[in-house]
């Protein structure tokens, strides 16, 4: 059982992708079974496999795929913290695009590759070594386009093939990174697993240009996804997709998978006491550091919703690089932690948008005027994620930078405090006019185009329901750090069992 | 030099005027004869250096043999299509 | 009978050099065949009879019979060609 | 590419074959295997007097019976590349009246020169293929003299064609039933099986010569027979 | 055992010539059926028994002519016969559209199979040349059967250069018999020695089979014969009769030549190999139709298969085994891929009646299961996880490494993201929704052969233990390193 639980964790959508893909477009409610039905297991098992993890369970499963080279799928505390924020908002993230496509065509492509997608992301999660990690980072990538090109509006196909541009060539330089690994440093495959501590340091001092110069190209295959500057062009543009795809997109699969994978190099393939010897980790704090500023001021600029959203996640997103960075358990939790808020309260701030664009037709922050009154609960949620973003206590967001401060103290890295009040600032900057203009401003024309009349609620119910849970998620997350299962503690595990020796 | 070596390298004169008769000629059918003879060039290498060494040796008569109903076999089947080409339409000469 | 021998090798050579140099193909078909006639007797030469009798029969016989057939096939398609371009023009 | 560069690109090209296989024909080294002495000594154990059909068709009968696969391949795409409704122009019964004449004297002469060229292939020079493209030059004038043969039924046709195959490959075949190899001839039977299967190939070797001639697309091609069995 | 394998095809081509059209149909599948279960036997057996020899007729090799059973060689039996059935399934519904092409498709598919059959067992240089005419002519006649102008071109442009071919490699027979005095593989690879009449004639072999295998810069007859046969036929060619001069190749340079070939010349073929890739995915990017880009592919995909010559010949015997690997695995990943790809395309072609990419639009709502098949097969060729490619490029990237050769590990990364932009081109197309024309419904068979080809291509990812356990079988071990 131990062996073959993160099979069935994978199994869950992939199976689910395989009949979807099989049934044919009109059992709708067959598919909408199916489809819960799979997420809902899927939490269960991720949760059997988290209760695991703090008994000090082993979760492992190894296939040979190549001679001295293993398909491994294995479940530590860190991969469970991405697999159960994984799991958790695909179910909500279901939920949610079931309400928004209802009666657009093609269901049955969307659902199997949305699974597909999720699938992948449990991969990535539970990938127990670069090579299987590499495996189904590009799977990620090949599931994920007919996702952004799913309307084959000109449009977005113009959106998916940018989208290709940048990933597969990540993926492309990822390879390059990982097969250079394997060849130069790591010809029986034991060091490439991910461990606990990392084996790098074991390596002699000879090699170590070659290590860093190995770490560079994996973070610049990694960068792509996780839309470090200047790689990060594609995010913006594949907002093109429909909102569920967003939210998943942007909060959990693609650029976590990068933040992630970022994580996983630093922590468990170098050792963060050995990358912060061979030096390599100033510049990536540094680069996360633009991107955090520049992600920010690009947001200012944009006049859609959406796009100044995408702009955000540019930035929050290296949040977790930056946190990866600090050499030190506190900032290792400010970043660890980080991976999880920002994914809840960024999946909050995507449904709303949708909701916005799905109900009323509003696509532009300056048709937001007056929202607040017309549909009260989104934008309550909306107020929620983006003070959470903004850092405001005691929301999730906060915890992240405030453990991010700390750490960055211990590191000795004291610019980054700079780094984190002037992006807080700037977050308030663009986040606060449209709460604003969500509460304080009257309406004096009509919705640009309204779609979903007010009934009971002030949308379709599918709509709201997703969008709120999460949003009570930022806020618990936020609440009850404290609380022995909150995300925070269950960073302080990993952080714990990274530093013991 | 034997007989054997002069006609093998006589063979090797045929074979090297052939590639250039099949690289300049434009005519489908005019590139079939050089495909002909350059098969008749290998065949006078393919008997003649080995006899030139131990004498009269019958398994490359016997090769040369099935190469020499093997190239007809492939001529008269380039011919029906080049004719069937023609039909069509097509140029020979292209 | 060396001499023989060094004039067939040259007969061979040149009656491949004329197939390709021939500007007629009927022409090229015809010393085709005779290409093949020669091979055959450099064939007993070899002491190959079989490959002689094959060659008499089958490389320069049939395949030469082919060339010709098919040499008709083409000029009447080509016949045809021109007289449809006249009907047309 | 224009003319004079592609004929300077092929001289190249000729020039080097030219000199390499002259070098490769000069430098050849020293055999170090005498395959006709190895012919020689098991010449008796074939079952054939002459060395070279032996080789074909007891040493080496494998190239053989694929050689004889490379015929039918030809003449099954010449078969499939017929021209259904070209009309013959074929329909004067000989055009030349004195090579009808001539034909009529030379067949049976053709036929009888092919039975002893084939019969004399054990012994001496001479086999199946020769006697088989005498059989396909009779064949051929007697076309030419407008003898319609080999294009009306098309079933005995196919039969015809693959008949020497056919028989070839069941001898093959038939050995690995008493335990022996594949191509193998049971004891003593060598001589009369490779005759038998010598005398079949000829006539189909023939036919299927003729059948390319015939059924060449052209003006001069007669009628196709139907695809339909 | 092993003659078996050539029995089967030879007799089933005699019955679906003779027998009549409706009897022929219904003797494919257990003629089918026999030929894999034979491969698969055969396999077992040299899985327990290791390599075989079995001598015809029972004359021993220099006189008579055996037949060599190696890992490599029942390796490419079982692909043969697995990718043979599939297209064959496949043929059966798509021919039914073309009656007349039916009656000669299938005598020309066995005897094709039979030569194939022939050449992976060949253990005898003029036998290989027989086989490869066989294989040519059954090939040419097979892309000639629809007989239009423009197949008829390709089918003459093909004809010239198999035969053109094969006397190039006849050529270099009868130099190494003029020089040896046998024409057994076997001994050939013990005496053969670096002289000039070795080199000369491995030369001319190679430009020969180089001829035969399409690669660039003479790969100009395979677009158009490959891209305007039938569909089933240009899954065989591409998947299989291609790969049938190099396996000659591979023979010549790593075994019978392998004292005589240098590693200056091994570069060079490799240099062949990248100018293939960029070429023919230069060509596949910019072509309107979709069976040209599919056989541009193949031009580009043989690229890969010539890097093997420099990465076997001249560095570390591990660095050689990893590359002899990867090539095994790209060839056998290629072949499921490309079948796939070209059942796909002629299932999508026959929906929607023509092949002109840019109106692909709708195509994905009537034809989903080809498409995915297409899709899953562009995943292999692309060499994405988890594939079969995917593992052959894994494990060429290794070879690269191991031997210090960057430019070669250049050339395949940029490959593989060149075969993404061409192939995405169709995706690309595929989502868009409004159809132009009517889009016919295909037979489920078409879809369904396709997709299990392409479900091999990607399952090569996951069991490509079991061709690398049958080539340590294989009797030659890549040779340490040629004369310098």
């Amino acid at each position: 059982m131990t062996t073959l639980l993160p099979v069935f964790v994978l199994a869950t959508s992939l199976i689910t992708a395989v009949l979807i893909f099989v049934l044919p477009e009109r059992h709708i409610r067959l598919r909408i079974g199916l489809n819960l039905t799979a997420a809902l297991l899927k939490i269960v098992l991720v949760a059997v496999m988290v209760a695991g993890i703090a008994n000090q369970v082993d979760y492992e499963f190894r296939y040979e795929l190549l001679p001295g080279i293993d398909l491994i799928l294995r479940a530590d505390a860190l991969s469970m913290l991405f697999a159960g924020l994984s799991s958790v908002l695909w179910l909500f993230t279901t939920v949610y695009a079931i309400g928004y496509l209802e009666g657009a065509p093609n269901r049955s492509r969307f659902f199997g590759f949305f699974s597909l997608c999720v699938a992948s992301t449990m991969g990535i999660a539970l990938a127990g070594n670069l090579f299987t990690f590499l495996i189904f980072f590009e799977l990620l990538t090949l599931s994920t386009y007919p996702l952004v090109v799913h309307r084959g509006t000109e449009e977005s196909l113009k959106a998916g093939r940018t989208y290709l541009q940048y990933t597969l060539g990540g993926g492309a330089v990822l390879l390059v990174g990982v097969a250079l690994m394997y060849g130069l440093v790591d010809q029986t495959g034991s060091m490439t697993e991910f461990a606990e501590t990392g084996t790098l340091a074991a390596i002699p001092s000879e090699q170590h240009f070659t290590l860093a110069v190995i770490f560079f190209v994996l973070i610049a295959g990694l960068g792509v996804k996780a839309a470090l500057v200047p790689l990060h062009g594609w995010l913006p543009i594949a907002m093109v997709a429909p909102a569920p795809v967003s939210a998943l997109l942007h909060a959990v699969a693609v650029v976590k998978a990068g933040a992630f994978g970022i994580v996983r190099v630093i922590y468990n393939i170098y050792g963060v006491e050995f990358a912060w010897q061979l030096g390599v980790l100033l510049p990536l704090a540094i680069l996360a550091s633009i991107t955090i500023i520049w992600g920010s001021l690009r947001a200012l600029q944009q006049v859609e919703v959406k796009k100044r959203l995408a702009y955000s996640t540019v930035s929050q997103v290296s949040y977790i690089a930056l946190g990866a960075c600090l050499f030190g358990p506190v900032g290792t939790i400010g970043g660890i932690v980080h991976l999880l808020h920002q994914g809840i309260m960024k999946v909050t701030l995507f449904f709303c948008a949708g909701n916005y664009a799905e109900t009323l037709g509003i696509h532009k922050i300056k048709d937001l005027d007056g929202a607040g009154a017309r549909m009260p609960l989104t934008s309550i949620a909306f107020t929620l994620g983006a003070f959470g973003m903004i850092g405001v206590p005691p929301l999730a967001g906060f915890i992240s930078k405030w453990y991010l401060g700390i750490g960055a103290l211990d590191a000795g890295m004291s610019w980054v405090i700079g780094v984190l009040i002037l992006s807080s600032m700037l977050n308030a900057g663009y986040f606060l006019p449209i709460v604003y203009r969500l509460w304080f401003k009257s309406r004096r024309e009509p919705w640009p185009d309204e779609h979903i009349p007010r009934g009971r609620f002030e949308t379709h119910g599918l709509l709201l329901w997703p969008t709120v849970a999460t949003a009570v998620f930022s806020l618990a997350a936020g609440l009850f750090a404290a609380h022995a299962w909150s995300p925070l503690s269950w960073s302080s595990l990993i952080a714990f069992r990274e530093y013991l020796p | 030099m034997t007989i054997d070596l002069w006609y093998a390298i006589v063979g090797s004169i045929i074979v090297a005027l052939s590639v250039f008769a099949f690289l300049t000629s434009r005519h489908l059918m005019k590139k079939l004869l050089a495909f002909n003879i350059m098969g008749s060039g290998v065949f006078l290498i393919m008997v003649g250096l080995p006899q030139h060494q131990h004498g009269v040796d019958p398994v490359p008569q016997a090769l040369v043999l099935t190469g020499i109903v093997v190239a007809v076999s492939a001529t008269a089947l380039a011919l029906v299509i080049l004719r069937r080409y023609v039909r069509a339409g097509g140029n020979p000469a292209p | 009978m060396i001499v023989f021998d060094i004039l067939l090798g040259i007969g061979l050579i040149l009656a491949a050099s004329g197939v390709f140099l021939s500007a007629q193909l009927f022409r090229s078909v015809v010393l085709f065949v005779v290409f093949g006639l020669l091979l055959a007797i450099t064939w007993t030469r070899l002491q190959a009879p079989d490959l002689a009798l094959a060659e008499a029969a089958i490389g320069a016989g049939l395949t030469g019979v082919l060339f010709l057939d098919t040499l008709g096939t083409l000029r009447k398609a080509k016949h045809k060609r021109h007289r449809k371009k006249e009907t047309h023009s | 590419m224009s003319r004079s560069l592609r004929i300077a690109a092929a001289g190249i090209v000729a020039f080097g074959t030219l000199y390499a296989l002259i070098l490769a024909v000069l430098n050849a080294p020293q055999m170090q295997v005498n395959l006709p002495q190895q012919v020689a000594l098991n010449l008796e154990q074939s079952g054939i007097d002459h060395p070279i059909t032996a080789v074909l068709l007891n040493f080496r009968s494998y190239d053989t019976l694929l050689e004889v696969a490379v015929l039918l391949v030809a003449v099954v795409t010449g078969l499939a590349l017929r021209e259904r409704d070209a009309l013959t122009a074929h329909t004067e019964q000989a055009r030349d009246p004195m090579l009808h004449a001539l034909t009529r004297r030379l067949l049976p002469l053709l036929l009888i020169t092919s039975v002893y060229i084939l019969w004399s292939g054990s012994y001496a020079p001479g086999g199946a293929f020769q006697a088989g493209a005498l059989v396909a030059a009779a064949g051929v004038i007697a076309r030419l003299a407008g003898y319609d043969i080999a294009s009306r039924a098309d079933v005995l046709l196919r039969l015809g064609l693959a008949l020497g195959f056919i028989l070839f490959l069941t001898v093959a075949v038939s050995a690995m039933f008493g335990g022996r190899p594949f191509l193998n001839y049971p004891e003593g039977w060598a001589g009369s099986l490779i005759f038998l299967i010598e005398a079949v190939l000829t006539f189909s070797i023939g036919l299927t010569l003729i059948s390319l001639f015939v059924h060449a697309p052209g003006d001069s091609s007669p009628r196709g027979g139907d695809d339909d069995d | 055992m092993t003659p078996i394998l050539l029995i089967i095809p030879l007799a089933f081509a005699i019955l679906t010539l003779l027998l009549p059209r409706n009897w022929a149909r219904a003797t494919i599948i257990p003629g089918l059926v026999l030929q894999v279960g034979a491969a698969v036997l055969l396999c077992i057996q040299i899985y327990h028994d290791g390599p075989q020899d079995y001598a015809l007729g029972d004359w021993q090799a220099p006189l008579g002519i055996s037949l060599i059973a190696d890992g490599f060689s029942v390796t490419l039996l079982a692909l043969t016969s697995l990718v043979a059935a599939l297209c064959a399934v496949y043929a059966q519904y798509f021919l039914t559209r073309y009656p007349r092409e039916q009656r000669y498709f299938w005598p020309l598919f066995w005897f094709l199979l039979a030569a194939l059959n022939g050449i992976w067992l060949a253990g005898d240089l003029f036998n290989l040349y027989v086989g490869l005419e066989l294989l040519g002519l059954s090939a040419v006649g097979m892309v000639a059967l629809t007989a239009e102008k423009t197949t008829l071109k390709a089918a003459l442009d093909y004809l010239y250069a198999a035969l053109f071919g094969s006397l190039a490699y006849l050529a270099g027979v009868a130099l190494l018999y003029g020089a040896y005095g046998t024409l057994s593989i076997v001994q050939l690879s013990e005496m053969a020695a670096a002289n000039p009449t070795t080199q000369v004639a491995l030369g001319l072999m190679t430009v020969g089979l180089l001829l035969k295998t399409a690669i660039f810069p003479l790969h100009y007859w395979l677009p158009p014969a490959h891209g305007g046969a039938l569909a089933p036929v240009s899954a065989l060619l591409s998947a299989l009769v291609v790969k049938a001069s190099f396996y000659i190749l591979a023979l010549l340079w790593l075994d019978v030549g392998a004292l005589a070939v240098t590693v200056n010349a091994a570069q060079a073929m490799g240099f062949l190999g990248a100018g293939a890739i960029f070429w023919g995915s230069w060509q596949a990017f910019q072509t309107r139709q979709i069976k040209m880009l599919v056989a541009y592919s193949t031009v580009a995909q043989l690229g890969y298969l010539m890097l093997l010559f420099p990465l076997a010949i001249g560095v570390s015997e591990a660095a050689a085994h990893l590359a002899w690997q990867g090539t095994v695995l790209h060839l056998l990943a290629h072949a499921f891929a490309k079948a796939a790809m070209f059942l796909a395309v002629g299932t999508l072609v026959l929906a929607l009646g023509h092949g002109r990419i840019n109106d692909f639009g709708g195509v994905s709502q009537r034809n989903p299961v080809a498409l995915f098949a297409f899709g899953l097969s562009a995943v292999s060729l692309m060499g994405l996880p988890p594939s079969g490619g995917f593992n052959a490029k894994w494990l060429l990237l290794q070879s690269a490494i191991a031997s210090g050769q960057w430019h070669w590990f250049v050339v395949m990364v940029i490959g593989g993201l060149l075969t993404a932009a061409y192939v995405f081109r169709v995706f690309r197309v595929s989502f868009v929704q409004t159809a132009k024309h009517d889009i016919q419904e295909t037979h489920p068979a078409l879809q369904f052969s396709a997709l299990a080809l392409a479900l091999m291509a990607i399952g090569l990812g996951f069991a490509s233990e079991i061709p690398m356990s049958f080539m340590n079988l294989t009797d030659f071990t890549p040779s340490p390193g040629g004369s310098p």
